[in-house]
């Protein structure tokens, strides 16, 4: 009897847990995906785990082959970022090896540059030239008049060409595209919690605030973020609010869509902050972590002098003072701050849409405040410090040159202060300017430097002009309108056509290791750019201890603890994806307490204007001395020496600084700022442009949809069916007072050029404001994207699978190429322009 | 040398072969429905299955649209499976609501009901609308029939298409293709006659409906949440942009 | 409006086709049966034999149209149509196919009775030419009215879905029918006009008549152009039933009717060429002539060009009437979703 | 030699012209009298066609016109047939692995790390001259060209015709076109009789 109770009540404990699933009745669940089969003869399809590329995410991703063609790109179920889920863009991705049009052989221009005159050429030949070119800079001490520009280029690909190939070469005359895509955001990141890139943790959060992010469409890390997001907005109901010029996806899925006037989130962020400080609402969470916050000069502040500085510069911006800026009623502000800072925990997230401003850089930091007041850093439910996996890979043999640069990556001396990340958008510029030198070699590489910048016809002007670059290479798998002005092409793989191991970041804070494998083998004369790497770098003398990225990837998994003992390379190219089952997801890493060995180890100093411990010998420093005279913040590299930072009695990890030479604190007040003669704590700037524009004047804004990525997937027949043009949104009551009416043609018309494009009036965006999204208006890049292709088929089978014949137009013919004055983002949202009926 | 033989190999997987796999499937499916589906408790009761999507999840991100492009190799022009945006309001109180769109699997099938050949059918295992390629003539009678436009005459095979829920990868036990990507988690697929399957669940304790309940035909494809405006309100006066993401632009 | 018609010119030519070789047979064994061939020295039993001789040709051509239209035709299964064949069910269409082969199958025989050698009333084809004509009434009024039931047969398509479209593809298609035997009247006058001066020659004629040969050549026109005119009267009703109960409904139809009410995108094209061209102005002309002799009793006489030209637009009415309601049906659907 | 032979070898020498541009050797091999004569008879004239170029030029011309046709970058005339024939207007499309198996039910294989897929013209056309070099193959002959190229070489011809503005590649395309379709009466003769 005793035992039949004890039964009963554990079935009645057990009513408490959660047992679904188990039970006998319950629906099976059908597979989530991992296979495929032909819907026409129901054979299996061959499933090769590799990764997407068609965005920066990178998700872990399952090609399915059917007769040695590959017909269809699936989630990758293991993977613990996307969870088996997949966006448009990614699964358009078969469309990319298919693409009708794409390169396959080596191509070297004749005639004119940009001529379209072509001369099919072979691989032997074109690097023989390339290596002839290169290898007389080289030899002339002048391996800095070779210059690589990369658009993406990333993980193991970054490595082998970067790290391992170009610094054997000896140049650092590399351009990357950031400042055209986030790097304002992530200069401001470093300059408050160090390295760049924050991770908002949905999954654990109670209210999202956004500004000016569309991360249901676009976003570094898409799916990932997106099936996150969502879950906590279905499932847990969490409230989110949008601020943001336009009715993006996301803000239509946000609870509250507030529209703001265009650069402005930086005053709505301040007044919020206010807010949270006047009324107290710091208290908790956001006090616990003011210990860990710079506020003032003073390295070691009390809490009580941070809380009165924060007072004194925030005082003015009040949620009045921000209504008259930004358009938003103060009430909302109030209402909103106070939401936000009460329904702990909580997330701040911000994008292009508010950082992509001349303002930019205190608009970031001014969030990064308003998360630091309440508390929501680098917690469960927060903005979280990025984790990501950490690979171990062949370095390059021997010893390298000393590597030379040209100073034309970071912009016309004064343009930016603060260029972390460079000015990318300027490079051309530079060179037409000449003053700090020309590359002999312009060679771009996944990257579209006519069609990506702003200013358009000025970057098709110089790079068509010879005497400004003598030689010009393209590297890319398709046709493009910057492919058209080089002198050699080379046919790059697809993403599908090679190795690579991967390193996005994790939403879910927990590293996710995972590879890229060719799908099907490269098709005529294709190679990965990588590989041809490894055979110039032989051609050039140089050998770069492996002979393909595929041994690049395979040493490497044998490098990396966790991939190695999980079965190394063979585990990675069966299951695709790996990640330490024991790990638990990182948080607080600022939290932890330096180990004394660490603080006593040979050349760590402690700085005592800034309460930072660091190695001198990791630094410029030649010697202690010297480090000690300098001090932490004016030795250059400092930042590379850090170990810790101590608040109060302890040493803590702290927020790790990369880039910039600033402390382990948390940093609102801004000493590197302040030494730039820039306000050290988050402060608003309105953008000179717009303060004294006409009625008939409005603000251009750009966006992204979720099916197509900035520039490289218009190709993809799926995804452009579903997006190929580009109506520019405008308001109703903007409408009215142009006189324009939906469907109109209009002409859109900045200090730049003129667009030509249609009116789409509708009240999703904010008055003053035209939205015109940047994918669109290809003038090359083959028949999907741009209409260009010579006419095929026979009388039988008609060529008629292309139905639509806008392809759009593109906005960046009329935004000029303009850097925000700290960090150097392109100033993608400020153009100004006018708009007439044509 | 078996000449003959050697050209049949060269052919592609013919639409023969999809026939015997329809026909083949009847068998498996019916074995898949019984093994993984139904509780043995109910083994006599046939499957209908349904898809439930609650459009509070759906994102409007095209996933599952391109996800079944892909699966089907479906010819430009054409969609089995679309997501339209319902735009409307007035500034600065503006909503943009998402309605995925497919088949309806309908109880009534009016596409059937007109079939001259009956190439379409409703298969009694499953509750799966399906066409036999070989014995459709194209004759389109089913694409006017069908009150969601959810038809169309495939261009290669000259035969009407449309979703079939996956067929093939359901009857192996494998969730719809669309189902397997959305992003949001919007779509649940299962048997609407198991009382315990997920989706009678989530539709027995939610409001849900379905699109164009009047046309009688008794839909199998559930919503939560649906925006069931019209751009016939725009009659009112009051903004409504329907963008169907379709060749062709309008919902009819 | 961007939408591609499923159903382009071919389909619409069918119903029209078929409507006019349908409605041909059905007058032509009309006045057969009714006359019993003979009256006004024969020319019924002429008038019956130039329908039998027209109804299978567009009914053929029509449907071999059809077969043009089908996706599988496209895509180059030429003989996949034949499975029609191997089916019977409920859906119009396939009752349409039996119904339509069936009605090829009698139309050819029928028209082969009138055209053996020396066809008179009563000769030695008359038996079957008679239950040719008992089996041709009512599978006419089937064919000519299932092309209206095959549209009506769906909800989806709100401006199709009334049975009253039935009626009216019923009326046009005996009115064009009736249009069709005019015209191939009036295209072999002389032939026919030679053939009462050899029947007045001979003298058999069973009724003597005080009309000379031309004014019986018009006295044959009348029961044409009367019965005609009541059919036009018929289709107009049922096209006014079909508009007052679209507009006074609530909803889907109303809404679908719309585009061929006034700012319509159809409504050119539906009241110009189908209700005054096609309907209006040739019952106006018809009742003109038939007045004068129904009322005043004078002698039934048309001029050639009008003799002409009413067939003509009554024919394109029929067309245009075809071409709307296929057209309309698919630029309009359901409303809400 | 035999007609087969004979036949074999024209597919060869169609086959080395599509697939890159002529070559110092190549040209001269044409040049030389029984093949430039030969070539002469079926209305390439090698003379005449290129008469227009300055010697020094010829295989600059040549390479810059072949790869303005046949290879890219952006607008030209694709000479793979899945792409040519719309196959969803794909590179390697369903129609690249017919051609792949029908090839590997002759017994005839692609090196694996071939530059060309299976549907380029050269190597379809190689093929051909591989099935010509083997007994009792006239049925798969014909075969191949009712299946593929005989469905696309008289467009793509005539479209290279079009486009060209050398005689030696309209000289080309029309022999091409010519010769395709004699093999097409040819075969059609010989294997229904």
């Amino acid at each position: 009897m005793t035992q039949r109770r004890d039964f009963l009540k554990l079935g009645a404990a057990a009513a408490g847990a959660s047992l679904t699933g188990g039970a006998l009745v319950s629906a099976a669940e059908l597979k989530k995906g991992g296979e495929d089969f032909s819907p026409l003869s129901g054979a299996e399809r061959t499933a090769v785990p590799t990764t997407c590329w068609q965005c920066v995410s990178r998700c872990p991703v399952i090609g399915y082959v059917e007769n040695g063609r590959l017909a269809k790109i699936g989630g990758q179920p293991a993977s613990i970022r996307t969870e088996g889920l997949l966006c448009a863009k990614a699964q358009g991705g078969v469309n990319q090896i298919h693409d009708p049009d794409r390169l396959l052989y080596p191509f070297k221009r004749v005639g004119e540059r940009g001529s379209g005159q072509w001369k099919r050429i072979s691989w032997d030949e074109a690097l023989t030239e390339l290596a002839g070119r290169l290898g007389k800079l080289r030899e002339a001490g002048h391996p800095e008049k070779f210059m690589f520009h990369y658009g993406r280029m990333k993980a193991s690909s970054s490595k082998l060409i970067k790290s391992v190939f170009l610094a054997g070469y000896g140049t650092k005359t590399i351009g990357n595209h950031t400042s055209i895509c986030e790097g304002g955001k992530w200069t401001a990141q470093e300059l408050t919690w160090g390295s760049h890139y924050d991770n908002w943790d949905f999954d654990h959060t109670r209210y999202v605030l956004n500004f000016g992010s569309n991360c249901l469409e676009a976003h570094t890390n898409h799916t990932s973020v997106a099936h996150r997001l969502v879950r906590a907005l279905a499932d847990r109901r969490v409230k989110m609010v949008t601020f943001d010029v336009r009715l993006s996806n996301t803000a239509a899925k946000s609870d509250q869509w507030v529209p703001v006037r265009s650069g402005t989130d930086g005053a709505v962020a301040l007044a919020m902050c206010q807010v949270v400080v006047e009324q107290g609402l710091y208290r908790g969470k956001g006090e616990e972590f003011l210990k860990f916050c710079k506020f003032t000069a003073a390295p070691q502040a009390s809490q009580k002098e941070k809380l009165d500085a924060l007072k004194t510069h925030l005082a003015s911006y009040t949620p009045e003072w921000a209504e008259k800026i930004s358009g938003v009623p103060a009430e909302t502000i109030r209402s909103i701050a106070i939401e936000f800072a009460s329904s702990y925990p909580a997330v701040v997230i911000s994008y292009r849409g508010a950082v992509a401003h001349y303002n930019g850089n205190d608009t970031e930091r001014a969030i990064q405040m308003l998360a630091a007041l309440t508390g929501n850093i680098d917690n469960p439910g927060g903005r979280c410090k990025a984790v990501g996996p950490k690979w171990k890979y062949p370095k390059f043999p021997g010893k390298k040159p000393k590597a030379k640069k040209l100073k034309i990556v970071d912009g016309f001396p004064g343009q930016a202060k603060l260029p972390t990340h460079h000015l990318s958008h300027q490079v051309l510029k530079m060179i037409k300017d000449g003053r700090n030198g020309r590359p002999d070699i312009y060679m771009w590489y996944c990257y579209q430097p006519v069609y990506s910048n702003g200013d358009v016809a000025e970057n098709i002007e110089i790079l068509k002009d010879e005497k400004l670059i003598p030689y010009s290479v393209c590297i890319t798998p398709f046709y493009d309108e910057s492919a058209a002005l080089a002198d050699l092409i080379l046919p790059d793989a697809t993403y599908l056509e090679r190795w690579d191991w991967e390193d996005m970041v994790s939403p879910n804070q927990v590293a996710e290791y995972y590879i890229r494998q060719p799908v099907t083998p490269p098709p005529g004369e294709v190679r990965d750019f990588a590989d041809v790497c490894c055979d110039l770098a032989k051609r050039l003398g140089f050998p770069l201890g492996v002979d393909s990225k595929e041994e690049f990837v395979r040493k490497s998994c044998e490098l990396t603890h966790g991939v190695k003992e999980a079965g190394g390379f063979a585990y990675m190219k069966s299951h695709g994806v790996w990640h330490d089952p024991a790990a638990k997801p990182k948080y607080y890493s600022y939290r932890k307490v330096v180990k004394p060995e660490a603080l006593s180890a040979d050349g760590v100093v402690s700085d005592a204007a800034t309460g930072v411990y660091w190695n001198w010998k990791k630094t410029k420093a030649k010697s202690a001395d010297e480090a000690r005279s300098k001090g932490y913040t004016h030795t250059k590299n400092a930042y590379k020496g850090y170990v810790g930072q101590q608040i109060g009695d302890t040493v803590y990890s702290g927020f790790k600084p990369d880039k910039v030479n600033k402390s382990g604190y948390f940093e609102l007040y801004s000493t590197i700022m302040e030494e730039k003669g820039l306000p050290a704590l988050p402060t608003y700037v309105p953008i000179p442009e717009h303060q004294a524009m006409k009625d008939n004047e409005l603000v251009l804004t750009t966006y992204k949809v979720a099916v197509q990525v900035h520039s490289r997937t218009q190709n993809c027949k799926w995804l452009s069916e579903i997006y190929h043009q580009n109506p520019a949104w405008l308001n109703p009551e903007s409408a009215r007072s142009l006189g324009v009416s939906d469907g109109d043609p209009i002409r859109v018309t900045s200090e730049r050029g003129v667009l030509e494009t249609r009116a789409q009036v509708t009240p999703a965006v904010a008055p003053g404001v035209i939205a015109i999204s940047f994918h669109c208006g290809h003038w090359e890049y083959g028949r999907y994207a741009s209409g260009k292709h010579a006419a095929t088929g026979s009388a039988e089978v008609p060529d008629e699978v292309k139905w639509w014949t806008d392809n759009g137009a593109h906005p960046n013919w009329i935004i000029p190429n303009r850097a925000d004055p700290i960090n150097g983002q392109q100033r993608w949202m400020d153009t100004v322009v006018q708009v007439s009926k044509r | 040398m078996d000449e003959e033989g050697l050209m049949d190999k060269s052919k592609a997987p013919s639409q023969n072969s999809r026939r015997a796999f329809l026909k083949g499937l009847g068998a498996s499916a019916t074995l898949a429905a019984a093994a993984a589906v139904r509780p043995a408790s109910a083994a006599t009761r046939p499957v209908q299955y349904g898809m439930l999507i609650d459009t509070r999840r759906c994102i409007g991100c095209h996933a599952c649209s391109v996800a079944c492009k892909a699966e089907f190799d479906v010819p430009l022009g054409n969609t089995r499976s679309w997501v339209e945006y319902v735009e409307k309001g007035e500034y600065p109180n503006v909503s943009r609501n998402f309605l995925p769109r497919l088949c309806n699997h309908c109880r009534h099938p009016n596409c059937v009901d007109v079939c001259p050949t009956g190439a379409t059918y409703k298969r009694e295992e499953d509750g799966i609308v399906v066409v036999d390629p070989d014995r459709c003539i194209g004759c389109k009678y089913c694409v006017q029939a069908c009150p969601y436009d959810a038809r169309f005459i495939n261009p290669v095979t000259g035969a009407a298409d449309k979703c079939d829920f996956c067929l093939h990868r359901v009857s192996r036990g494998i969730a719809p293709a669309c189902v397997e990507t959305c992003i949001g988690r919007a779509r649940i697929f299962g048997d609407l006659n198991d009382p315990n399957s997920e989706i009678s669940k989530k539709i027995a304790t939610n409001p849900v409906s379905v699109l164009r309940p009047g046309m009688g035909t008794e839909p199998n494809v559930y919503y939560i949440a649906a925006d069931h405006s019209d751009e016939h309100e725009r009659r009112r006066g009051s903004y409504v942009r329907v963008t169907t993401h379709r060749k062709e632009k309008e919902r009819r | 409006m961007i939408m591609e018609l499923n159903w382009g010119l071919p389909v619409i030519a069918y119903l029209f086709l078929a409507g006019v070789g349908a409605g041909a047979l059905t007058v032509s064994a009309s006045i057969l049966l009714r006359g019993g061939g003979g009256n006004f020295g024969g020319s019924h039993f002429d008038m019956a034999r130039y329908g039998a001789l027209i109804a299978p040709l567009p009914v053929m051509l029509g449907s071999g149209l059809l077969i043009l239209e089908l996706g599988s035709f496209h895509a180059g299964h030429w003989f996949r149509f034949l499975n029609l064949y191997t089916v019977i069910n409920l859906s119009p269409m396939s009752v349409g196919t039996w119904l339509l082969s069936a009605f090829i199958g009698l139309s050819l025989v029928y028209a082969y009775t009138f055209m053996v050698p020396d066809v008179a009333p009563g000769d030695r084809w008359d038996v079957l030419r008679r239950a040719c004509a008992w089996v041709g009434v009512p599978m006419g009024i089937s064919v000519a009215m299932y092309t209206g039931v095959l549209l009506g047969a769906m909800p989806s398509r709100p401006f199709w879905n009334s049975p009253v479209l039935a009626m009216i593809f019923l009326f046009s298609a005996l009115s064009t029918g009736v249009a069709a035997i005019m015209l191939a009247r009036t295209l072999f006058r002389k032939f026919q006009i030679r053939k009462l001066e050899a029947t007045a020659a001979s003298g058999s004629s069973r009724r003597t008549s005080d009309l000379d040969v031309e004014g019986q050549y018009h006295q044959s026109g009348y029961i044409l152009a009367a019965s005609d005119t009541l059919l036009i009267g018929l289709e107009l009703t049922a096209i006014f039933l079909f508009l007052i109960f679209a507009y006074l409904t609530v909803g889907d139809v109303r809404y679908a009717v719309s585009v061929i009410l006034f700012g319509g995108s159809l409504a050119g094209a539906f009241w110009f060429w189908v209700i005054f061209l096609g309907l209006m102005l040739p019952a106006l002309i018809e009742l003109y002539y038939v007045v004068q002799r129904l009322l005043l009793h004078q002698n039934f006489s048309v001029p050639l060009g009008v003799e002409f030209a009413v067939p003509v637009i009554v024919l394109i009415g029929g067309f245009m009437l075809r071409y709307v309601v296929v057209v309309a049906g698919q630029i309009t659907g359901p409303v809400g979703i | 030699m035999d007609a087969t032979e004979a036949r074999g070898n024209l597919y060869r020498l169609l086959a080395r012209c599509y697939r890159e541009a002529p070559d110092a050797t190549f040209l001269q091999q044409l040049e030389t009298p029984p093949l430039s004569k030969a070539l002469a008879l079926v209305g390439m004239d090698l003379q005449e066609t290129l008469s227009g170029l300055p010697r020094e030029h010829r295989l600059e011309t040549l390479a810059v016109e072949h790869t303005r046709l046949f290879a890219g970058p952006g607008k030209h005339i694709s000479p793979h047939e899945s792409v040519y024939l719309s196959d969803g207007s794909e590179l390697i499309g369903s129609t690249t692995h017919q051609v792949r198996r029908f090839m590997e039910s002759a017994d005839l294989f692609l090196p694996v790390n071939s530059v060309y897929l299976p549907d380029h013209l050269s190597v379809e056309l190689d093929f051909m001259a591989d099935l010509c070099a083997r007994e009792g193959t006239k049925t798969l002959q014909s075969e191949f060209l009712k299946q593929h190229l005989g469905r696309w070489i008289p467009a793509f011809c005539e479209q290279v015709c079009e486009e060209t503005e050398l005689p030696f590649y309209r000289a080309l395309a029309e022999l091409t076109r010519n010769f395709i379709a004699s093999e097409q009466e040819l075969l059609a003769n010989q294997t229904t009789g």
